[in-house]
């Protein structure tokens, strides 16, 4: 059809008009670091499993998740989930239940028998791992994964460290515990246990080993003078809970005094309680808002009947009577004495005040550092010792399970590197998506799925676990509750809010690119982009 | 409101896309399939909201025509930066023809339609708001009137930003304009005035009216298929922010319209045959200087010589739209909405 | 040519009249024109219809100012408007009415024009007898075929009937049959008068 | 088959043979009749398949034959005066993009002051609007000529008006030979736009064209109308063939071969004159008349054919231009350029102020004479005008004029009477 010239044009020619070049910014696509990610001791990518685990893909939801911690069942239920402290989705409602979510892939996992990749090709590399606890099972993990041989050494008749000695079966269920270890087992590693090791250079040199990993935890609670009739029961929480994991529980009466305002001090005053205590008090120098105990716990205490003497210590115990001194908080928020004292009676008293590590076996190296208690390391956790690296509970840290675990990877790196004669080389922290990066308008709203918790009554008389885990339903929602910080998730926006059709959609799971032929650098795709994964930065002119 | 049912999917319906979604539940924006009726090497300001309206909603009615759409244009903006010789944006059968005459010549095209018995073949007539609420009002009206089958889309950005931002009769009140400027005890456009062509296309018990606007592309999409269901007159009145005209970011278009029905100044409804059938709901409430302040056209209502009075006035606007349309419905029953 | 003026008022017919009369002379194999005096009269206005006839074709467009004859509908305008303004020396006068010249006040008419093509007739009346109506250009259109003999009855009737379909045509045109012997009548009787 | 029959119904019933799709119209007098009768052959269902769309304004009217004709519709409208100055936006924009839409213009003046008679001021004030421009002289032709408006239009995709004095030719019943349907099929194809509005071929009909290309888009518009000029008398010689009638073409002439004085007129006027001219010829004075059939494009070089012999040219229009003159006697003045011919100007007829023979022949005879002035207004009352003006320089504050001049016309009828 001849047309008019001019005034009627075919269709689509504009795309010769090349308006990229009215840009000053251009937008870029970024990946930036998940609070949670951030957050996690661990080193999870929690944002990059959680996305598999909103389409359903929990296998490989779970793969992303124990490519840096091999025990998500577990840390699913002890772990105090710093990521969700730390989650911004709390400013939209509550934050993403992570810890949930990572359980419930854990439990599915071991419901599934999902197993480990192969371990690695053999390196030749043989490295000694000294305690079975958090630290050492995930070195031992990822030294296998990185193909070196790994002899598992503790001085326990069961592997867990304190995993199993420390947290009650209420809270972690011995069946999961197993499985999980038995995981990291089943892929080829020597364990010897009921085995102490007096000296590592010794132990290192005979067993011609590479490189030691450290991780023998804290296992000495500590002791404070407090005077006490002969008669009267004291006894550590450590050692306490440590006996009640045995099967071997000591009697402490109905009436059972914990002192100490730590989780250790929650666990034992619980296990008391579930051991037929009918008075389990504890007894804490400061208020509850001082408790370093996390809060989840202190509620769920309560919640069976514990109870709490709070701005008291514990001044003696005489013969089932056991003087409290009041305390208040001065300025500064410390406890200060108030000489008044007043009684309580008591069967036996637990002392949850701390733990201490048993550094005996570096006695015969001077190299390694050992300042307050603990190994000083490098932030690939290798002592002074070349070759000699240490975590865990032994090394400086919160005391908690899932810092251990994250030591375990970073020293099984530092090992890798080590043995191979490299440096290693973290890779470039992306920059923290904060919650000023995201537009949470498109954020449907959702409130956090709560897991459901056993009925009281049966919290006071057994160690039946206490938390539920997720359904699949609700396992899946709290998934997709994420707002994935920092990461494109492929909700289109871009592509669908650019006014010049300048952002090329490249298929699921290849995310975006841009067509600078045609971006006018406008910035509503970073202004619209849920999760702050794009930037604008200036055109060089 | 989308009546469209998403599983909770994180952004749910809120975004572009969804990729847990089935294709037909997506929006049509989130498909590279989509036509582009409106394609890239336009003309717009950065960040033109009626460039991304245009497309929304035509390729919407792309595909609820099956592709078999026309589509009439006013005079202004869109026209201008879309089809200036030799380079044309559009990639449908598209007509300009005048300013003030949009709704008449598709009509004409739908009359032509009809007599070659080319029922499948709809028509889209589109303005600005002065080409729809000012010049091309007596033309609007008549097609309204006789019920001829066109969908007509006015992109609202509140004013003539063509020819260099003057006031139209859907300029609201107290914004600058080159026409209404900040000077005088009663700076920028007066109150009192203006034309409200929702209502007044409702008045004529036409099929189909609804307002969107470019910040909820479910809700635009939904209403184009809806209107499209009909036969007979149809308007969609979309909000359309304009950076220039408003003085505010290229990167705010969206937020801005998002904004604009959060506050109650524009309220989003459907109606059909002259009765409201479903208003959207305020999501997130917010007062009306969020969003007045973005924008430099409301520049003199703030800071140290500012002119609280005029705010709550504007205020009191869009508490009147909230009354009007019970834009803000009790909680649970939102909740039960969004359980939907 | 043969030019015709036709007075009237807004709803009376006046337009119709001259189309139909232009119509019968077509019908006849001559040439025609009817016009109104185009205006935005109404109802009741006082209104002027046109119509030549010719053997040949009629170019012009003036209106009519030298009328052969010249027909008036309604009697009241006689002393608003010069109906008999450029009447040609012999023209006819045709006026609805059953009253006389003398009774009109219209006695000089008979000085200025040749007496024997000056004719009333009781148009209304007999539209009101045959028609039920008071429209009486159809009664007119007879007398006018009596008066003038430009048009034959019969040429009159087919118009009349091909405008109005049915009875209507039917009556209307016994009005204008009644009007043509009423009016040849009046003839015969003045010239057995001007014989005697 | 011949009839007798009102003009408008004449057009009316042409207009239906010619199959338009898109019939959209807004009343206006004189142009009522014609867009009612069409109404009533639409609702009848005699014309179909056609829609008829009853708009609200001119403006309408002419924008949705627009959107019609892009589409791929024959689309037919009318209107007159007031009506076409309200869509003339419309009427440039038809043309511009080349649609082949036909119009009736049922000529008429335009006020201030208000006034519904005939003349041509309406047709002028679009002189430039690129629509072709045709003159009917008589009913028949006007009717012949929308037959060869829908020909031309469609062929050359440009839009074409037919121009007939309103109420002279409209209202006036008069033997018009109306064509059978056959023969209008024969000679009217089926519309085959030269651009469409078409999913399956979409295309942006209406660019925005800047300056690098607007003269050229102009010209080609020129070239168009150029076209036409060749074409206009091809489509009137094979109508011709077909009916035997010798409607349209680019100019009538009529006794101009040996004429030293030729009197130049659009549109039914022409009557008038020939009779004048006649009268005037027996009385042995050598007059032609030459009758403009297509005003734009206008036929130069066959007007300067026509009046190559003529000493004395008198243009006679029902128009002209304020502070001006004469529209079409410019036009004719481009065509005796050159020439020795004297050029008249008569202005006549102007809001329905009828046109007398008598006035013609005596204009005719003056200008012989060589008495007449170059720009005359025919049979205007000098005495009027004269009081008014000394009123004007007499008082500041003197009101219109226009009513003035009625009141003082009233009050000399008075006064004589």
């Amino acid at each position: 059809m001849e047309r008019p010239f001019a005034i009627t044009l075919d269709v689509g020619t504009s795309r010769a008009n090349h308006t990229g070049s009215w840009r000053v910014e251009r937008p870029v696509y970024v990946d930036r670091l998940p609070p949670c990610n951030n957050a996690c001791p661990a080193g999870e990518n929690i944002q990059g499993w959680l996305y598999e685990a909103e389409s359903g893909g929990y296998e490989a939801a779970w793969r992303k998740l124990v490519e840096n911690n091999p025990l998500p069942a577990i840390m699913g239920r002890v772990c105090f989930h710093p990521c969700e402290s730390a989650c911004n989705r709390a400013e939209v409602d509550e934050a993403v239940g992570i810890n949930a979510v990572e359980r419930f892939l854990g439990d599915t996992a071991i419901e599934h028998g999902w197993s480990f990749p192969e371990p690695g090709a053999d390196t030749g590399k043989r490295i000694l791992v000294v305690g079975a606890g958090p630290a050492g099972l995930s070195a031992t993990y990822h030294l296998r994964l990185m193909g070196h041989q790994v002899r598992l050494v503790d001085a326990s008749a069961k592997l867990g460290g304190m995993l199993r000695y420390g947290i009650p079966a209420y809270r972690l269920p011995r069946a999961i515990l197993d499985a999980e270890i038995a995981r990291i087992i089943d892929m080829g590693v020597e364990v010897v246990l009921n085995h102490t090791v007096h000296d590592i250079d010794v132990e290192r040199r005979e067993g011609e080993f590479d490189a030691v990993f450290l991780a023998v935890g804290a296992q000495l609670g500590k002791r404070v003078n407090i005077p006490a009739g002969d008669s009267s029961k004291v006894i550590d929480a450590v050692s306490f809970l440590h006996q009640v994991a045995d099967e071997d529980p000591p009697m402490l009466g109905r009436r059972v005094v914990v002192y100490g305002g730590g989780d250790t001090a929650l666990d034992a005053a619980r296990t008391a309680r579930r051991l037929g205590a009918t008075d389990a008090v504890i007894v804490y120098r400061r208020n509850r808002d001082k408790m370093p105990a996390h809060a989840e716990e202190v509620e769920q205490a309560l919640g069976e009947g514990v109870t709490v003497r709070w701005l008291s210590t514990v001044d003696r115990f005489e013969s089932e009577r056991l003087v409290l001194e009041k305390m208040r908080l001065n300025a500064d928020g410390f406890p200060e004495a108030t000489g008044e004292y007043e009684e309580l009676d008591a069967d036996s008293l637990v002392l949850a005040l701390g733990q201490d590590t048993d550094l005996s076996l570096l006695e015969g190296n001077a190299n390694v550092e050992v300042n307050d208690g603990v190994v000083q390391v490098t932030p690939t956790m290798m002592t002074n010792e070349g070759g000699v690296f240490a975590g865990g509970d032994a090394a400086p840290s919160d005391r908690t399970a899932t810092v251990a675990v994250g030591h375990g990877k970073r020293a099984a790196r530092g090992i890798d590197a080590y043995v191979r004669g490299e440096e290693f080389a973290s890779g470039d922290r992306h920059e923290l998506a904060t919650a000023d990066r995201l537009n949470t308008w498109y954020y449907a709203d959702a409130p956090r799925t709560e897991r459901p918790e056993l009925e009281r009554i049966r919290r006071q008389t057994n160690f039946e676990e206490v938390i539920g885990g997720l359904t699949e339903e609700n396992a899946l929602f709290e998934a997709r509750r994420c707002l994935s910080c920092g990461n494109c998730f492929e909700c289109d926006n871009c592509f669908g809010v650019c006014p010049d059709n300048a952002v090329v959609k490249l298929g699921a799971g290849h995310r975006y690119e841009f067509n600078y032929d045609f971006c006018k650098g406008c910035g509503i795709c970073v202004r619209e982009c849920p999760c702050g994964a794009i930037e604008m930065v200036p055109e060089r002119i | 409101m989308s009546e469209q049912r998403v599983h909770f999917y994180q952004v749910g319906s809120f975004a572009v896309g969804n990729r847990l979604l089935s294709a037909d539940d997506r929006t049509v924006q989130s498909s590279p399939h989509r036509t582009n009726s409106i394609d890239s090497g336009h003309r717009a300001c950065q960040g033109c909201g009626e460039a991304l309206g245009a497309r929304y909603a035509l390729d919407a009615a792309m595909r609820a025509t099956n592709g078999q759409l026309l589509a009439v244009n006013a005079t202004g903006c869109l026209e201008v930066f879309s089809t200036p010789y030799p380079e044309t944006s559009w990639r449908i059968p598209w007509l300009h023809s005048l300013f003030g005459n949009a709704p008449a010549v598709a009509t004409g095209v739908a009359a032509a339609m009809r007599v070659k018995g080319r029922s499948d073949v709809r028509v889209v007539g589109q303005a600005g708001d002065g080409g729809t609420v000012d010049i091309g009002f007596g033309t609007l009206s008549g097609m309204f009137e006789r019920n001829d089958d066109v969908l007509f889309i006015c992109y609202d950005n509140e004013g003539y930003m063509n020819t260099g931002v003057q006031r139209s009769a859907a300029t609201p009140p107290a914004a600058r304009t080159a026409t209404t400027d900040v000077v005088g005890a009663e700076p920028g456009n007066v109150f009192g005035q203006g034309k409200d062509l929702p209502r007044i296309a409702m008045a004529h018990d036409i099929p189909y009216v609804a307002t969107a606007t470019v910040a909820d592309l479910h809700d635009l999409e939904q209403k184009v298929e809806r209107a499209m269901s009909f036969r007979g007159a149809r308007y969609l009145h979309v909000f359309v922010p304009c950076p220039l005209g408003w003085g505010s970011a290229s990167n705010e278009t969206i937020h801005l319209a998002r904004l604009a029905k959060e506050t109650g100044l524009f309220p989003v409804f459907e109606a059909e045959y002259g009765v409201v059938t479903n208003v959207s709901p305020i999501r997130r409430p917010a007062p009306v200087e969020e969003y007045l302040k973005l924008q430099r056209r409301y520049a003199h209502l703030f800071g140290p010589k500012g002119r609280p009075d005029i705010v709550a006035r504007l205020q009191g606007i869009a508490d009147a739209n909230i009354a009007r349309y019970g834009l803000l419905p009790e909680r649970d029953e939102l909740d039960s909405r969004e359980d939907d | 040519m043969f030019q015709v003026r036709i007075h009237g008022r807004g709803g009376q017919g006046v337009v119709t009249a001259a189309e139909l009369l232009s119509v019968a002379a077509f019908n006849e194999g001559r040439h025609a024109q009817a016009f109104p005096s185009f205006g935005s009269e109404r109802t009741g206005a006082p209104v002027v219809s046109y119509c030549r006839l010719d053997d040949r074709e009629i170019r012009t467009r003036e209106p009519v100012m030298a009328p052969d004859a010249v027909i008036v509908q309604d009697v009241t305008l006689i002393h608003q408007v010069d109906l008999f303004g450029g009447l040609v020396e012999g023209g006819y006068v045709l006026i609805n009415t059953s009253r006389t010249f003398e009774e009109l006040g219209l006695d000089d008419l008979g000085d200025r024009f040749q007496s024997e093509r000056l004719m009333t007739c009781p148009a209304t009346e007999l539209a009101i007898e045959h028609v039920g109506r008071a429209l009486p250009n159809a009664a007119l259109l007879g007398a006018f075929a009596a008066l003038t003999r430009q048009v034959p009855l019969d040429a009159i009737g087919v118009a009349i009937r091909d405008r109005f379909h049915g009875a209507v045509g039917e009556r209307n045109f016994a009005a204008a049959t009644a009007a043509f012997d009423h009016v040849t009548r009046e003839m015969e009787a003045a010239t057995r008068a001007s014989t005697t | 088959m011949l009839r007798q029959l009102e003009g408008s119904k004449a057009i009316a019933e042409t207009v239906a043979l010619c199959r338009p799709e898109v019939v959209c119209a807004y009343p206006i007098s004189p142009q009522t009749h014609i867009i009612e009768a069409i109404g009533v052959k639409v609702k009848e269902g005699s014309l179909a398949p056609c829609e008829y769309i009853n708009v609200e304004s001119e403006f309408a009217a002419m924008s949705v034959s627009i959107g019609a004709s892009a589409a791929g519709a024959r689309a037919y409208t009318a209107t007159a005066s007031q009506g076409l100055l309200f869509m003339i936006e419309a009427v440039y924009n038809a043309a511009g993009l080349g649609l082949p839409i036909v119009m009736t213009l049922a000529n008429r003046a335009i006020g201030a002051p208000i006034n519904i008679w005939n003349d041509h001021s309406d047709a002028m004030a679009v002189r430039d609007s690129g629509w072709i421009q045709l003159f009917a002289e008589t009913n028949q032709e006007a009717a012949d000529l929308h037959v060869q408006a829908f020909r031309l239009a469609e062929e050359l995709s440009v839009p074409v008006m037919v121009c007939m004095d309103g109420f002279i030719l409209t209202h006036a019943v008069e033997g018009v030979d109306l064509m059978d349907q056959a023969t209008v099929d024969r000679f009217l194809p089926t519309y085959e736009p030269r651009q469409v509005l078409d999913p399956d071929d979409p295309v942006s009909i209406g660019a925005m064209v800047g300056p690098e290309a607007f003269e050229e888009v102009r010209y080609l518009a020129h070239l168009r109308q150029l076209d036409a000029l060749d074409y206009i008398p091809v489509i009137a010689e094979e109508f011709a063939a077909l009916t035997g009638r010798a409607s349209g073409g680019l100019i009538h002439p009529y006794r101009t071969e040996d004429a030293d004085t030729v009197v130049v007129a659009l549109g039914s006027v022409l009557g008038t004159i020939k009779d004048a001219v006649d009268r005037l010829r027996d009385g042995g004075q050598r007059v032609g008349v030459l009758g403009i059939a297509s005003f734009r494009p206008f036929p130069i070089a066959a007007v300067r054919d026509a009046l190559a012999r003529a000493h004395r040219v008198i243009v006679v229009e029902k128009a002209f231009s304020l502070g001006m003159g004469g529209v079409l006697a410019t036009d004719v003045s481009m065509a005796t350029l050159g020439s020795s011919a004297v050029l008249n100007t008569v202005v006549a007829g102007l809001g329905g102020r009828p046109i007398a023979q008598h006035s013609i022949e005596t204009m005719i005879e003056q200008a012989i004479r060589g008495e007449l002035a170059d720009l005359t207004f025919l049979d205007l009352d000098e005495g009027v005008i004269a009081r008014e003006r000394a009123r004007m320089a007499r008082t500041r504050r003197s009101g219109p004029f226009a009513e003035n001049v009625l009141r003082d016309i009233s009050q000399t009828r008075e006064d004589r009477s």
